[in-house]
C-alpha cells in the first residue's frame, strides 16, 4: 500500500488490538499502519522533539498530557463532523480538555489492590495510616498519569479541601514506610507478586494481572469512592495526513470497534452503544452509572499544578 | 616509531572526524543550552542546580556511590586478577570467559534478576534469616545498598579486565625478586604489583566511576525515585518536565565529574613514583 | 666453616608434568664459590630458584646451614639471587632498586642511603642514582641487580648469568668485584653462567650439568685439564674428540691411521693441542681467524672438521689451500667410552 | 594451599558475577506466571514465547544489525587511528586521543537527545542512521583504547623487518600487524558488540515508529508484564554471545590474547 | 668490484634533538666484511638503521653501488638487516618465517620451499620448521633471524650482534658459517659487535666507534697490535695504560720509574705483554683467576691495579701475597698523547 498512518500508542496488548482493531483497519483503508509504544510521557517528549516535522500522525495519550501539547500548539483541533461515532460518546469522552483538541476513547477507575488475606482497606487513607501497611506499601510517583489521582483520592480522604501541598507533605511524613514509589504497573506487579508490596493504587486496567496470581488480590471499595480517568486521541498538527487520522479515529470509536476491544478486556468503552456481558463487564470500567461516580480530576488543574507537585514532592517526599 | 606524521594524521583523522562531527558537536550544541541563562551566557542554571537541596543530595549520593563501586571493585578486582593471573593458561582463558560473561546479558534482564535476589522473599535474605544474621527479611530493594550492588555486578568485569591485562605485563621475574628481597605478600602488593599496575587502575577505576554515573538502567529499577541518580534525574528532567535545561547542566556535571576523576587518577598515579 | 653449608638431597624439579631437574645431590661448603655450568636449557636456571624457594621441589630436601628449609617462604631464607632477567624493578629509580631490600629491614632511613650508596658505587654506577632501568643500558641494569643483591649481605648469594651483558673489560672488573666481596664477607656463591672461561676463572669448583644431571664435579684445573667424559671434555674446549679403533681415529665422517698407538676408547685434543704447519697428514682450509695471540683454522680432514690453532707468528695459510697437521698423543686427553 | 585460596577468591567473585545469569535463565524456565526464584515449576512455554512476539523479531533484527555493522565501523575508523597514534608521532595526538575517548563519558541520554534534536530533526537523518551513528560512536574509544594496547605491545621493529625483506607499508600492517593484534581487534569487537547490543540510554530517545533496539522493546515490554519471557529473551541472547565468544575462542585462540 | 660499494658522506643521525651520529664518513668496498665495535650507546645501531633507510638522516648522504639512497623507500634498497633484537614474525612458524621474504618475489612455491628449507639447514635448525619464535631458546631465535635474511641474498647485509647470544662453540659455528655465505655469494657485510675477539675474528676491516664517531678504522691485526689512541688501545686489551712523564710511568694513582728510557707519550701493555714472577717492581696480588692457558693476576701496585696474564705452568701466587713484575718496553705499544 502506497498510504501510510503513523500512530503512537500505549504499549500493551499489541497482539490483542492487532486483531480488534490494526488489522481489520488496514483491510479496509488500503494503507499501512507504522505503530509506536511506548509510555505517555516519552511519547510526548518526541511528539514535542519533531513539531516542525510531525513524524506521528494521530496518537493516545492521558487527557492532562493532551492538554499539556494543546498548550503548546503540538495538536490539531478536531473537525468532529468527520467522526460519524462522535455522538455516541459519553459526554465526558466529548470534549475532555476543551477546544475539541481531543476525544476520549476509554475510561478507567482507579482504586487500591491489597492482599485481603493479610490486611483489609476501607479508606484511601489507610494507604498512609494503617500500621501493618509500614514497610508494605507503595505509592505512584508524581510524575505518572496514576501518581495525581491517588493524591485526589488521599486529599479527600483526609478532608484537606484541595489543599494538595499539605497532602504531599503527608505522604513525605510517611514516606520513610513506602517502599517505593512506581512508575510502572508491571513493576508494581512484580512486587505484590514476590510479596514485597500487600497494598497499593492501581489503575483497572491492570488489574487482570493481579487477577490470574495464586496470591490473593482484592480491589478495594474505599468509602471515598474510585479515582477515574481518560485517555484520549489526538491529532498532531500539521501532519499532512489528516483524512486517515480521521477515518482511524472514527473506525477506533466504532461501536463494533469498541465492543470487540472492550471484549478482549482491554479498554472499557467511551461509547455508549457498547454491550457486554457480566463477565466481561465485572474486568472493566463500565456503565453509564459507574462512569459517572467515579472522582476525575479536571486535566487542566493537574496541568496548572503539577509543577509545583513535583517540586515539593521532590524537596519533601523523595528528600 | 615512524616519523612521516602526514600519513599518520591521515590514518587518524577519520575518526577523530567522525567522534567531532557526529558526536561531539552535536552533543556540545545540547550542552551550551545550559550556559544560556535568562536568555544570556552565563553559568545561572548551575547556581539555580546547586542550590536545590534535592539536586545537592541526588549529586552527593551520585558521587558516593559512584566512588564506593569503583573503590570495591579495585579491591575485589585485585584478588580476582591476582588469582587469574596465577592460574594455567588454559585455566585463565575458561576464568576470563565467565567473568566477562555479565558483559554479554542485557543490563535490562540482569537488574531484573537482581529484584527477585534482593526481594524479601529472595535469596538474600532467605540466607540472612536462615543463618540468623537478621530477625526479619531486610528491606533492601529501593535503597542504595541495591543500587551499589547492582552497579558493582554491573562494573566488576571491566575492572578485572584492566587490572588482569596490566598484571599481565608485570615484567617475569619482579615479583620473585621482590620475595627474595624478604618482602612478605603484602609487601609485594604494595611496593610492587600496585606501582606497576596503577595504569590499569586508573583505566580501569575510570570506566567503572563513569560507567557508575551515567548508567541508567539499574539506578533506575533498583532504586527507583528513592533513590535518584544524577542519570536518572537527568532522564526524569527530560521527560517528565521536558526541562532541556536542567538535563544539559547535570549532562555537563557529569562530564566534568567522569573527567576530572580521571585526570585525578592519572595525576595521583603518577605522584606516587 | 661447614663442609655442608648448602646440601641438595635428591631434589627433583619440575614444571607441571616435565621433570627439569631429576633427583640432584650436591653439597656446598660455606664460603665457596661455585659455578653451575652447563648448555642452555640444562637446568641451572631451574635449580637456582628452587635453592631461593621460588620454586617448590616435586621431592627432595634443601638444607641450608644445617637447617632444612625445604618448605621455608623465600622472604624468610636470607638467600641473595640475581636474575638472568635482572628483574628490575621498572617503577623505581636505581637507587630505590638497590634500597629496595634495605626498606624492609627495620633500619634507620641513614643507613639505608650509606649502605644503598656504597653498593652502587662498588657497581660502578655512581651518578646513575636516578635513572630508571629502562633509561639504562643492558650492562648497567646487570650491574645493577648485582648491586641490589649484594647490599642485602646474604648468607648465600646466587647469581644467574649475573656478566653475560657485558663487554671483556667491565666482565673483568666485576669478576674481580664479585671475588673481592666473596673473599671479604666469606657468603657462599653459586653463580650460573654457560661460559666455560668464566667458570674456569672466578669458581673454587665448577658443577658440570647436562639435561638436568650432574656431570662432573670439580676444581677449575681439574676440569680444564681432565674432563671424564665426552660431554665434559666437548664442552670444556676439548672440540676435538675421536674414536679409537684398531690403531686408527675414528669419526663419522672416516678414518685416520695414528702414529703412535694408543689404548685409550677415545680422544680428545684442544685446537691449541693440534699441530699445524706439520705433521703426517694433509686437509683444505675451511676458516680461518685471527684471534689476537693465535691463529684459529678449520680443516677438513679425513676425520671430517677439525680445529686447530696457529701461533700467530706462523705464515698464514689461505682458505681453500691445504695444511699439514698432526694430533700428537701427548696433548691429547684420554677418555672412556 | 596457595591454590585452595586462589579458587576461594575465584569462586565468591564468580558466584556474585554469574549468580544473576543462573537465576535468569531458571526464572525463565518457569512454569508460573511471574519472575520468582526458585521457579514455581520449570517448563519451557516462556522461551517458546519469545519467538511468537513479533516485535521483538524486528527490534533483534535492528540492534544485531547496529551490533554488527556499528562495531565493525568503528574498528574500520578506529584500527588505522589506534595504529597512527601508537606509531606515529602526530601533532596535537593528546587532542585526537581526547576526542576519540570522549564518547564513553557523555551520558547516553544526553547522546541519544542531542543526536534527535540536531541531527534527526534539522538534518533529516533516519532515526536508523542516528542510531547507527551513535553506536559508532560509543563503540569507537574501545576500539581505539583496546587495540592501541595490543598495538604497544607488539614491538615496532617487526614492522621495520618486515619492510626490509620487501613489504611495502600497507603489506608491512595487513602481514605482520594485523594477525599479531587480532586477538586485541577480536577483543574490540566483541566488547563493541556487547556494548552497542546492551545499549539502553542512547536509543531511549532515538527510537521511532517501527524502529527500536531489542533492550528498548524489552523495556516497554515491560511496561506491560513482569512475565519470565524478558528473563527467557536475556538468557537466549547471552547464549548467543557466549556461542559468538566460543566460536571466536576457537577459531582464533582468544585466551592468548586477553 | 668497486671500492666504494657502500658510502657514507657527512651522515649525522639524531634522535629528536639528540645527535647519536655526528657527521660519519665511511667507505666500504663491495664484497667486504666490515665489523663496526664499540662499546655500548656508541651509535651502532643507530648507524646500522640509516643504512638500511629505517631512520631518515638529519643530513648527508648514502650511496649504494653509486647510486644516491639516502630519500630511498627501505624495502626498495635490497638490503638485509638482523635485528639486534631479532624482530622475528610471533606468529608465522620458523619456516614461514625464513619463506616470508621470498613469497613476496614472484617466485615458484618450489623454490621458495628450496631456498627456505636450505636456508635453515645453514643455521642449523633443520627439524624445527614447525616451531613458533617463542617456542625457540635465545641462540636459535637468532639463528632463525640471520637465516631469515640470508635467504633473500642482499646486496648489503647488516648484522647487529648477531652472535651475542650463543654459547662459544655455537658461535665458532656461525662465524665459519657467515664467512663461507659472504666468500660464497660475495656479499657485502657489515657486522656490529661490542666483542672485540669476534671483530678480530670475522673483519676484513674493523671501524672502531666511539661516542658516535670514528675512532680508527684497519684490518684485524693492524687494529690489535697498533691501536692509535688510548680509547683504541684501551678498548683492544692494552689494559694497562701509562703516561710517561720524567722517565717514569705515571697515573692517577702514582708514578714508576722505568728501566729503559723512551720518547713516547703513553706507554700500553697488553696482560700478556706485562712480565710476573720477576722484575724490578712488586705488588700485592688482589684477584687470581685460572683461564686455561694461563692465569690472570690483578696486581696492586704504585701505578694502582695492574693486570698481568702469567704461564699456566707457573706456581700460582695466593691473593694478597706480593709478587714481582717488570713493564718491558718490547711489549709496550707507544701512542701520542
Ligand atoms: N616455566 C617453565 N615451564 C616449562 N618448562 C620450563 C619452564 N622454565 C624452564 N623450563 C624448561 O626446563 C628446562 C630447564 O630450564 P632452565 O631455565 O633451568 O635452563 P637453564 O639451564 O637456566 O638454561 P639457560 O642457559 O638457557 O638459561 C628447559 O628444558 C626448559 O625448557
Ligand atoms: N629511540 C631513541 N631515542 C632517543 N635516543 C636513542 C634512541 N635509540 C638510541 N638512542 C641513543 O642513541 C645513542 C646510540 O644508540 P645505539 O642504539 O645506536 O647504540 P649501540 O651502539 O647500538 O649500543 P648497544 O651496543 O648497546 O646496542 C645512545 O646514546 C642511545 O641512548
Ligand atoms: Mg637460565
Ligand atoms: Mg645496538
Amino acid at each position: 500500500a502506497d498510504k501510510t498512518l503513523t500512530i503512537s500508542v500505549y504499549s500493551f496488548a499489541q497482539d490483542a488490538y492487532k486483531k480488534a482493531l490494526y488489522d481489520p483497519f488496514e483491510e479496509i483503508c488500503g494503507c499501512d499502519l507504522v505503530i509506536e509504544t511506548g509510555n505517555s510521557v516519552e511519547r510526548m517528549a518526541k511528539i514535542e522533539a519533531n513539531a516542525a516535522k510531525p513524524v506521528i500522525d494521530m496518537a493516545v495519550i492521558s487527557s492532562h498530557d493532551a492538554l499539556a501539547l494543546a498548550q503548546k500548539g503540538l495538536l490539531a483541533k478536531l473537525d468532529t463532523s468527520k467522526l460519524s461515532s462522535f455522538d455516541k460518546l459519553y459526554d465526558a469522552a466529548k470534549d475532555p480538555v476543551g477546544d475539541n483538541m481531543a476525544v476520549g476513547y476509554t475510561f478507567y477507575a482507579s482504586s487500591i489492590v491489597y492482599r485481603k488475606d493479610l490486611i483489609s482497606i476501607d479508606s484511601w487513607g489507610d494507604l498512609l495510616t494503617n500500621e501493618k501497611l509500614a514497610n508494605n506499601v507503595a505509592l505512584p510517583n508524581i510524575t505518572g498519569t496514576q501518581g495525581p489521582l491517588t493524591l485526589m483520592m488521599l486529599n479527600k480522604a483526609n478532608g484537606q479541601n484541595g489543599d494538595y501541598a499539605k497532602t504531599i507533605s503527608d505522604i513525605g511524613a510517611a514516606a520513610d514506610k513506602i517502599v517505593t514509589f512506581y512508575s510502572r504497573s508491571s513493576e508494581l506487579a512484580q512486587l505484590m507478586n514476590q510479596e514485597e508490596v500487600i497494598a497499593a493504587p492501581v489503575g483497572r486496567f491492570a488489574w487482570s494481572r493481579f487477577k490470574s496470581s495464586p496470591l490473593d488480590f482484592a480491589w478495594a471499595n474505599p468509602k471515598e469512592g474510585q479515582a477515574g480517568g481518560m485517555n484520549v486521541m489526538v491529532m498532531t498538527k500539521g501532519n499532512g495526513n489528516e483524512e486517515l487520522a480521521y477515518q482511524f479515529m472514527d473506525y477506533w470509536l466504532s461501536t463494533d470497534v469498541q465492543t470487540r476491544v472492550a471484549e478482549a478486556m482491554i479498554d472499557s468503552p467511551a461509547n455508549k452503544d457498547v454491550k457486554v456481558s457480566d463477565e466481561v463487564a465485572e474486568n472493566l470500567t463500565y456503565g453509564a452509572d459507574l462512569i459517572n461516580s467515579l472522582n476525575i480530576m479536571p486535566p487542566a488543574d493537574i496541568i496548572a499544578q503539577r509543577e509545583a507537585w513535583v517540586e515539593q514532592w521532590n524537596t519533601e517526599v523523595i528528600k | 616509531m615512524f616519523l612521516d606524521s602526514r600519513q599518520g594524521l591521515a590514518l587518524a583523522l577519520p575518526a577523530a572526524l567522525f567522534a567531532l562531527l557526529m558526536f561531539l558537536v552535536p552533543v556540545g550544541i545540547l550542552l551550551s543550552e545550559a550556559f544560556q541563562y535568562d536568555g544570556g551566557w552565563s553559568l545561572g542554571a548551575y547556581v539555580e542546580f546547586f542550590s536545590k537541596p534535592l539536586y545537592q543530595k541526588v549529586f552527593f549520593r551520585t558521587l558516593k556511590l559512584g566512588a564506593m563501586v569503583a573503590g570495591t571493585a579495585a579491591i575485589i578486582g585485585y584478588a580476582a586478577a591476582f588469582c587469574i593471573v596465577n592460574l594455567s593458561a588454559k585455566a585463565r582463558g575458561q576464568v576470563f570467559g565467565l567473568v566477562v560473561l555479565p558483559l554479554m546479558i542485557s543490563p535490562v534482564a540482569r537488574t531484573y534478576a537482581w529484584i527477585v535476589i534482593l526481594g524479601r522473599t529472595g535469596i538474600v535474605n532467605d540466607t540472612l534469616v536462615g543463618l540468623g544474621i537478621a530477625d526479619t527479611p531486610l528491606r533492601l530493594l529501593f535503597t542504595e545498598t541495591a543500587v551499589f550492588i547492582g552497579l558493582l555486578q554491573l562494573f566488576l568485569p571491566l575492572m578485572i579486565i584492566s587490572l588482569v591485562s596490566s598484571m599481565e605485563n608485570i615484567p617475569r621475574d619482579v615479583i620473585p625478586a621482590a620475595r627474595v628481597l624478604g618482602a612478605n605478600w603484602l609487601q609485594v602488593f604494595t611496593r610492587v604489583i600496585l606501582p606497576l599496575t596503577k595504569e590499569g587502575l586508573v583505566i580501569g577505576g575510570t570506566l567503572v566511576f563513569t560507567g557508575s554515573l551515567t548508567a541508567y538502567i539499574t539506578p533506575a529499577i533498583l532504586g527507583g525515585s528513592k533513590v535518584l541518580m544524577l542519570e536518572t534525574l537527568l532522564y526524569q528532567r527530560v521527560n517528565v518536565s521536558n526541562d532541556f535545561v536542567a538535563a544539559s547542566v547535570i549532562a555537563m556535571i557529569l562530564i566534568v565529574m567522569s573527567f576530572s576523576t580521571n585526570l585525578l587518577l592519572k595525576r595521583i598515579a603518577t605522584a606516587r613514583s | 666453616m661447614s663442609e655442608n653449608f648448602v646440601q641438595l638431597t635428591d631434589l627433583t624439579l619440575s614444571y607441571g608434568k616435565t621433570v627439569a631437574v631429576p633427583e640432584l645431590n650436591l653439597s656446598i661448603a660455606e664460603g665457596e664459590l661455585v659455578a653451575l655450568l652447563g648448555p642452555s636449557g640444562c637446568g641451572k636456571t631451574t635449580t637456582m630458584r628452587a635453592i631461593a624457594g621460588l620454586l617448590p621441589p616435586t621431592s627432595g630436601r634443601i638444607l641450608i646451614d644445617g637447617r632444612d628449609v625445604t618448605r621455608m617462604a623465600a622472604n624468610k631464607r636470607g638467600i641473595g639471587l640475581v636474575f638472568q632477567s635482572y628483574a628490575l624493578f621498572p617503577h623505581l629509580n636505581a637507587f630505590e632498586n638497590v634500597a629496595f631490600g634495605l626498606r624492609l629491614q627495620k633500619m634507620s632511613n641513614d643507613e639505608v642511603q650509606t649502605r644503598t650508596m656504597a653498593g652502587i658505587e662498588k657497581v660502578g654506577l655512581s651518578g646513575f642514582e636516578k635513572r630508571k632501568p629502562a633509561e639504562m643500558s643492558g650492562g648497567q641494569q646487570q650491574r645493577l641487580s648485582l648491586a641490589r643483591s649484594l647490599v642485602m649481605e646474604p648468607k648465600v648469594l646466587l647469581l644467574d648469568e649475573p656478566l653475560s651483558n657485558l663487554d671483556a673489560r667491565l666482565r673483568l672488573e666485576m669478576r674481580t668485584e664479585l671475588q673481592r666481596v666473596q673473599r671479604e664477607t666469606g657468603v657462599t656463591m653459586v653463580f650460573v653462567t654457560h661460559d666455560q672461561a668464566e667458570a674456569l676463572a672466578m669458581a673454587d669448583r665448577i658443577v658440570l650439568m647436562n639435561a638436568g644431571k650432574i656431570e662432573q664435579v670439580g676444581t677449575p684445573e681439574d676440569l680444564y685439564a681432565r674432563p671424564e667424559t665426552a660431554f665434559a671434555a666437548d664442552f670444556i674446549g676439548f672440540e676435538n674428540i675421536f674414536h679409537v679403533k684398531d690403531g686408527a681415529l675414528v669419526s663419522d665422517a672416516g678414518s685416520l691411521p695414528m702414529t703412535t698407538a694408543s689404548d685409550a676408547a677415545i680422544l680428545a685434543w684442544r685446537p691449541g693441542g693440534v699441530q699445524v704447519g706439520q705433521g703426517p697428514h694433509q686437509g683444505a682450509v675451511l676458516a680461518s681467524s685471527f684471534a689476537g695471540e693465535h691463529r684459529e683454522y678449520v680443516i677438513d680432514s679425513a676425520l671430517g672438521q677439525i680445529k686447530a690453532d696457529a701461533p700467530v707468528g706462523a705464515a698464514a695459510v689461505a682458505i681453500g689451500d691445504t695444511i699439514a697437521f698432526d694430533l700428537p698423543l701427548h696433548t691429547a686427553r684420554a677418555l672412556d667410552a | 594451599m596457595r591454590h585452595f585460596a586462589n579458587w576461594g577468591i575465584l569462586g565468591l567473585t564468580l558466584l556474585f558475577l554469574i549468580g544473576p545469569f543462573v537465576i535468569i535463565i531458571f526464572a525463565g524456565a518457569s512454569a508460573g506466571e511471574s519472575l520468582t526464584f526458585p521457579p514455581d515449576g520449570l517448563s519451557l512455554k516462556w522461551y517458546a514465547k519469545v519467538f511468537t512476539v513479533e516485535s521483538f523479531r524486528a527490534s533483534f533484527a535492528l540492534s544485531l544489525f547496529l551490533a554488527i555493522f556499528g562495531t565493525l565501523t568503528a574498528l574500520l575508523i578506529g584500527v588505522p587511528a589506534a595504529y597512527a597514534l601508537s606509531r606515529y608521532k602526530i601533532p596535537g595526538s593528546e587532542t585526537i586521543r581526547t576526542i576519540v575517548a570522549a564518547p564513553i563519558i557523555v551520558p547516553g541520554i544526553i547522546v541519544g537527545l542531542a543526536l534527535l534534536r540536531y541531527l534527526v530533526v534539522p538534518l533529516n537523518f533516519g532515526i536508523t542512521l542516528a542510531l547507527f551513528l551513535a553506536h559508532t560512536a560509543l563503540v569507537l574509544p574501545y576500539a581505539v583504547r583496546v587495540v592501541s594496547s595490543s598495538l604497544n605491545n607488539l614491538k615496532a621493529d617487526m614492522e621495520e623487518a618486515a619492510v626490509l625483506l620487501g613489504c611495502s607499508r600497507m603489506q608491512a600492517f595487513t602481514k605482520i600487524v594485523l594477525p599479531n593484534i587480532r586477538g586485541g581487534v577480536l577483543a574490540a569487537f566483541i566488547l563493541g558488540f556487547v556494548t552497542s547490543f546492551n545499549q539502553v540510554p542512547v536509543s531511549l530517545f532515538l527510537s521511532g515508529p517501527g524502529v527500536r533496539t531489542l533492550p528498548i522493546d524489552m523495556l516497554s515490554y515491560m511496561e506491560i508484564t513482569y512475565d519470565p519471557s524478558v528473563a527467557a529473551l536475556s538468557a537466549l541472547l547471552a547464549f548467543m554471545s557466549l556461542a559468538i565468544v566460543f566460536v571466536a575462542e576457537r577459531l582464533l585462540g582468544l585466551s592468548r590474547y586477553v
